[in-house]
């Protein structure tokens, strides 16, 4: 009962992350997307650690990974809209396409 | 019943402890008289925020005092992870201070939160390493635990550096002397420039308990908490954490602050690497 | 019982006085502030008495009005101009004031009015287009512009600093224009206003560079003539900040000050060297210039 | 579970304590425009701000991540020894030369 | 009781989470996303995992204090005073979202879950330590690696005065207009006032 509802939390907490990052126009709006999507992770890796794997110490090491993603994602999205922003002064993902030139 | 009685200790402990505090900034005359006078809107403030900063910032307090034994094996968060807990604490209170500075919409209160931020994260890597080095030769992330490996020798002989370290964190987290970035005068008291009458005092009386909290931690962590012959552990403790209190208001009102840019130069370049040599000085003592 | 122990309390408060300080008041003012009994607060939020000294010239009236509504209610102005008024005597008025401040409490000078017009129109409400536009809640948003030092064009700031900001000299309006807390560009829009002598002694100078290291406590032991007292004061204000020719850094002059020397700072240009500087250290900058060679310096671009 | 509850009830307290204390926030215009020291600002102050130490805080949050292996590194140092001494010096090197990389790029001060 | 708590914490982390992309003000987007992360750690802590939940907690909040910073450095209009919207391709957004919370959750609902609780008396901390120096000891300084490799990928790109002189000598701006005159500002000569001597 309790990982079901852990896992519906979860599910919500994707489906939410994947709405704002396909929706979000601003790069830095679409990384809270990410973001949200890897905290939904998060919460099932939990719920399945401490419910359905019986404390497996593995399962605590890939949700300590999953915060190394994000701290990842976060340190090298940043610093790519930095230099975007430095090229281009803005910060929307159309100008993504047009830094090759 | 017990965590009820704790819960009180702590209560007790903040309130008496914050006024002590700041007793000894002698300011008590001070806020009591701004108790009751005007508190004033700035244009367009984010008012949510602006109203929960200081309540995060008390709460913060309280719950790092909660993980604080008070007698050997008695604290009201009993929990595993005490130290991290701690930090959590640590790493809120940045967000605090920050919203404090944010949420008023004026240029003062927002450079200071933003200089706060730059010097308040990398603060928190030096605190972190001390924290852990305590832990080593508790084998525990418990602050229980850490008390009773100090029945021997305190973690302040045992670990010179570790004590020197967490002042700064200290006084960085309660916007103090040296370290307060956050209300420094060349931003006409920064993040709290915008704040008058009750608002402004209960700011300074969240500082204070905050000093209260950091201080037990400190005295846990580093002088063996409850730990002392004849007093009972929590007499040990508030006598502790008081000369920790006074240790860091001298401190606070006698160092100069230097610029934002330099130190944080200072803290990744002298003290990060200072904190490598503690936690390997540590760890070599306690295998 | 605890209302009447905190009124009580309340009662024993030091006095606290924000200070417009007028042409030729500077250095009384300054050690009117380091007496017991009185605090010197460094924004009128925190004040409950407005102390103006000196004659204000008429152009600085405004300002000095808008500084006067900032204080919370219940608030006094208190004027501070006959000469034959000692430090004592302006003491004890303080005092009377600030004890009887609920009787006096002064209504707003400016009229009750927002910066902008703006009453909320628009498809929002924002009384603007769009998501810059307009000016929402009375102001306009800041824009983007250069920056002179890693080239990141993010929004500027430009504010008028002044008269009686405590930080600067008074009588000096600042237009800074900030990205982030570094001053890319700052203009003087009005001088400050001229002291006699006894304004540049060194531990008036010393004073205001400890205030702004934080030292509040060692200031005024300083201003009273004592040892100041503190720990790494010089070694606090960085190397090769605010250099000056013939005067040295910053640095360099608060070893002079606390040493009791005042160091002749020969002519220069004072809008020319904030930009670059980050807030702070162009704060620490102009108070370790006596505040007669600011003043030489603020005049200079006029007299070109 | 009593630990969310504490957590909870610290907030709760913190919350009717800092409400009960102060009044609401009132102002005329004049007293709520932003204190400048009688000077007037030109624009809200809130606005896109150039926080200038921001390639630090991208190295700071990389370099933090290694606090959540020293956590669980800490508990078992004294029982697994020598091999935890130098498991973690390696682990600490590595990074550390990010660090010293860093300060050579001068990422360490005010942009 | 445990069951309510979670379903009270997990529905407020989703709330939270949703609260990220409807408010104006970046401050605001950026700490509730912070709140939804408090939640998930408070049911870490919840489910006997103390140390990931608060350790959560502990990143999240110092994350999140960096979000909030770029977020409000990058986004037009940061602190919301006018109404904020930028999105594109909305519809298929929101049914992108929902479709998969749907299929998510109806798989959750459909399949059958394993059930094998943690023991309450494990040392949990202990375990994940063990793990780390132990079995698992190459994805520990892999992950060091990998961290090294972001802090040095995060200076060279963010940071102006590269090795090989400033990042943005020579660009140039688009223009407003097709052909038009570069945008903003133009690339100056020498890269602007290099204030910074040495290093260090």
């Amino acid at each position: 009962m309790t990982l079901t509802i852990v896992l519906l939390g979860a599910a919500a907490l994707i489906g939410i992350g994947l709405y704002g990052a396909l929706s979000q126009q601003s790069f830095v709006m679409l990384m809270m997307g990410l973001e949200l999507m890897l905290n939904g992770a998060l919460l099932a890796i939990i719920g399945f650690w401490s419910l359905a794997l019986g404390g497996m110490p593995q399962g605590q090491l890939l949700a300590i990974i999953i915060m190394a993603v994000m701290a990842v994602e976060m340190s090298i999205g940043f610093a790519l809209i930095v230099a975007v922003y430095r090229k281009r002064q803005a910060d929307m993902t159309e100008s993504i396409g047009t830094l090759k030139q | 019943m017990t965590a009820v009685l704790l819960a009180l200790a702590v209560l007790a402990t903040l309130m008496l402890g914050a006024v002590l505090a700041v007793a000894m900034d002698r300011r008590i005359a001070q806020l009591a008289a701004g108790l009751a006078r005007q508190r004033i809107e700035t244009e367009a403030p984010d008012r949510l925020n602006r109203n929960l900063a200081p309540v995060w910032y008390f709460a913060l307090a309280a719950a790092g005092l909660s993980v604080v034994p008070f007698a050997p094996g008695l604290a009201l968060l009993d929990s595993p992870v005490g130290i991290v807990i701690w930090g959590a604490c640590e790493a809120l209170t940045i967000v605090a201070v920050f919203l404090h500075g944010w949420s008023p919409n004026a240029p003062f209160p927002l450079i200071g939160a933003y200089r706060y931020v730059a010097i308040g994260l990398p603060v928190m890597l030096p605190s972190m390493f001390v924290l852990i080095a305590a832990a080593l030769p508790a084998q525990s992330l418990s602050l229980l635990a850490i008390v009773e490996s100090q029945r021997e020798m305190w973690n302040v002989t045992r670990q010179p550096l570790g004590l020197p370290l967490f002042t700064i964190v200290v006084l960085t987290l309660t916007l103090r002397g040296p370290m307060d970035f956050a209300d420094a005068a060349d931003i006409a008291t920064g993040t709290s420039a915008e704040e008058s009458g009750a608002a402004r005092v209960v700011w300074e009386v969240a500082r204070a308990a905050m000093l209260v909290s950091a201080s037990a931690i400190a005295a846990t962590v580093f002088l063996g908490g409850p730990l002392g012959p004849v007093l009972p552990g929590p007499a040990w403790l508030w006598i502790k954490t008081a000369a920790l209190m006074a240790i860091f208001t001298w401190l606070g009102h006698r160092v100069a602050r230097t610029t934002p840019s330099r130190m944080l130069t200072i803290l990744w370049v002298i003290l990060l690497p200072l904190s490598f040599v503690h936690l390997a000085i540590a760890g070599v003592i306690a295998l | 019982m605890a209302v009447s122990l905190l009124s009580c309390l309340a009662s024993r408060a030091p006095a606290p006085v924000f200070a417009a300080i007028g042409p030729g008041w500077q250095a009384a003012v300054e050690r009117l502030l380091a007496r017991t009994g009185l605090r010197g607060a460094l924004t009128p939020r925190d004040a409950g008495i407005l102390l103006v000294a000196g004659e204000m010239p008429d152009n600085t009236a405004e300002a000095l009005n808008r500084v006067h509504d900032q204080l919370p209610r219940p608030r006094a102005i208190l004027r501070w101009t006959r000469s034959h008024e000692t430090v004592d005597d302006i003491a004890a008025r303080i005092g009377a004031s600030w004890r009887n401040l609920g009787a006096i409490d002064e209504q707003d000078l400016l009229p009750d009015q927002p910066p902008n017009e703006w009453k909320c129109v628009g498809p929002h409400g924002q009384g603007g287009k769009g998501m810059m536009g307009g000016t929402p809640y009375g102001r306009p948003m800041a824009m983007t512009g250069e920056d002179i030092r890693d080239g990141l064009q993010l929004d500027r700031y430009t504010a008028r600093i002044g008269p009686f900001a405590p930080m600067l000299p008074p009588g000096l309006v600042l237009e800074v224009t900030l990205q982030g807390d570094v001053i890319v560009a700052a203009t003087v829009q009005h001088q400050p206003f001229a002291q006699p002598a006894d304004v540049d002694a060194p531990e008036l100078c010393a004073a205001r560079m400890l205030r702004l290291l934080g030292l509040g406590g060692p200031a005024r032991r300083a201003v009273r003539g004592g040892r100041p007292g503190g720990l790494w004061v010089r070694g606090a204000v960085p190397r090769g900040l605010g250099m000056i020719e013939g005067a040295g850094d910053a640095r360099d002059r608060l070893a002079a000050f606390l040493r009791g020397d005042s160091p002749v700072v020969a002519a220069f240009d004072l809008p020319g060297l904030l930009p670059g500087l980050e807030w702070s250290e162009a704060m620490l900058v102009l108070a370790s210039v006596p505040p007669s060679a600011v003043l030489r310096a603020a005049s200079l671009p006029e007299d070109a | 579970m009593q630990t969310l509850i504490i957590l909870l009830g610290w907030t709760v307290l913190a919350w009717l304590v800092v409400r009960a204390s102060q009044p609401p926030a009132d102002a005329t215009a004049p007293q709520s425009a932003p204190f400048l020291g009688g000077g007037t600002a030109g624009t809200h102050a809130w606005q896109r701000y150039h926080f200038r130490p921001y390639t630090m805080t991208l190295l700071f949050i990389a370099f933090e991540m290694e606090m959540m292996f020293m956590y669980p590194w800490a508990v078992v140092f004294v029982s697994e020894g020598i091999v935890a001494l130098a498991e973690m010096g390696m682990f600490l090197a590595i990074l550390s030369v990010g660090i010293l990389y860093g300060w050579r790029e001068g990422v360490f001060r005010w942009q | 009781m445990i069951d309510l708590l979670v379903a009270l914490l997990a529905a407020f982390a989703v709330w939270t989470g949703w609260r990220v992309f409807r408010v104006d003000s970046m401050v605001r987007a950026s700490f509730s996303l912070m709140l939804s992360f408090i939640a998930v750690g408070g049911i870490g802590v919840l489910l006997s995992a103390p140390y990931i939940g608060v350790a959560t907690v502990f990143m999240m909040a110092v994350e999140m204090m960096v979000m909030a910073i770029f977020m409000v450095m990058f986004m037009m209009n940061p602190a919301g005073l006018n109404p904020m919207s930028m999105v594109h391709q909305h519809r298929f957004s929101i049914g992108a979202g929902i479709v998969a919370a749907v299929a998510l959750g109806a798989a959750v609902l459909l399949s059958p879950l394993p059930s094998d609780p943690v023991l309450s008396e494990t040392d949990v901390v202990a375990d994940l330590g063990h793990e780390l120096l132990g079995p698992s000891m190459l994805i520990f300084e892999t992950a060091g690696v990998t961290l090294l490799a972001t802090m040095v990928g995060a200076v060279i790109l963010s940071s102006r005065q590269g090795r090989y002189g400033d990042s943005d000598e020579g660009s140039r701006p688009p223009g407003l207009t097709p052909d038009g005159d570069p945008a903003g500002r133009q690339p100056e000569e020498g890269g602007g006032h290099d204030h910074h001597g040495g290093h260090g």
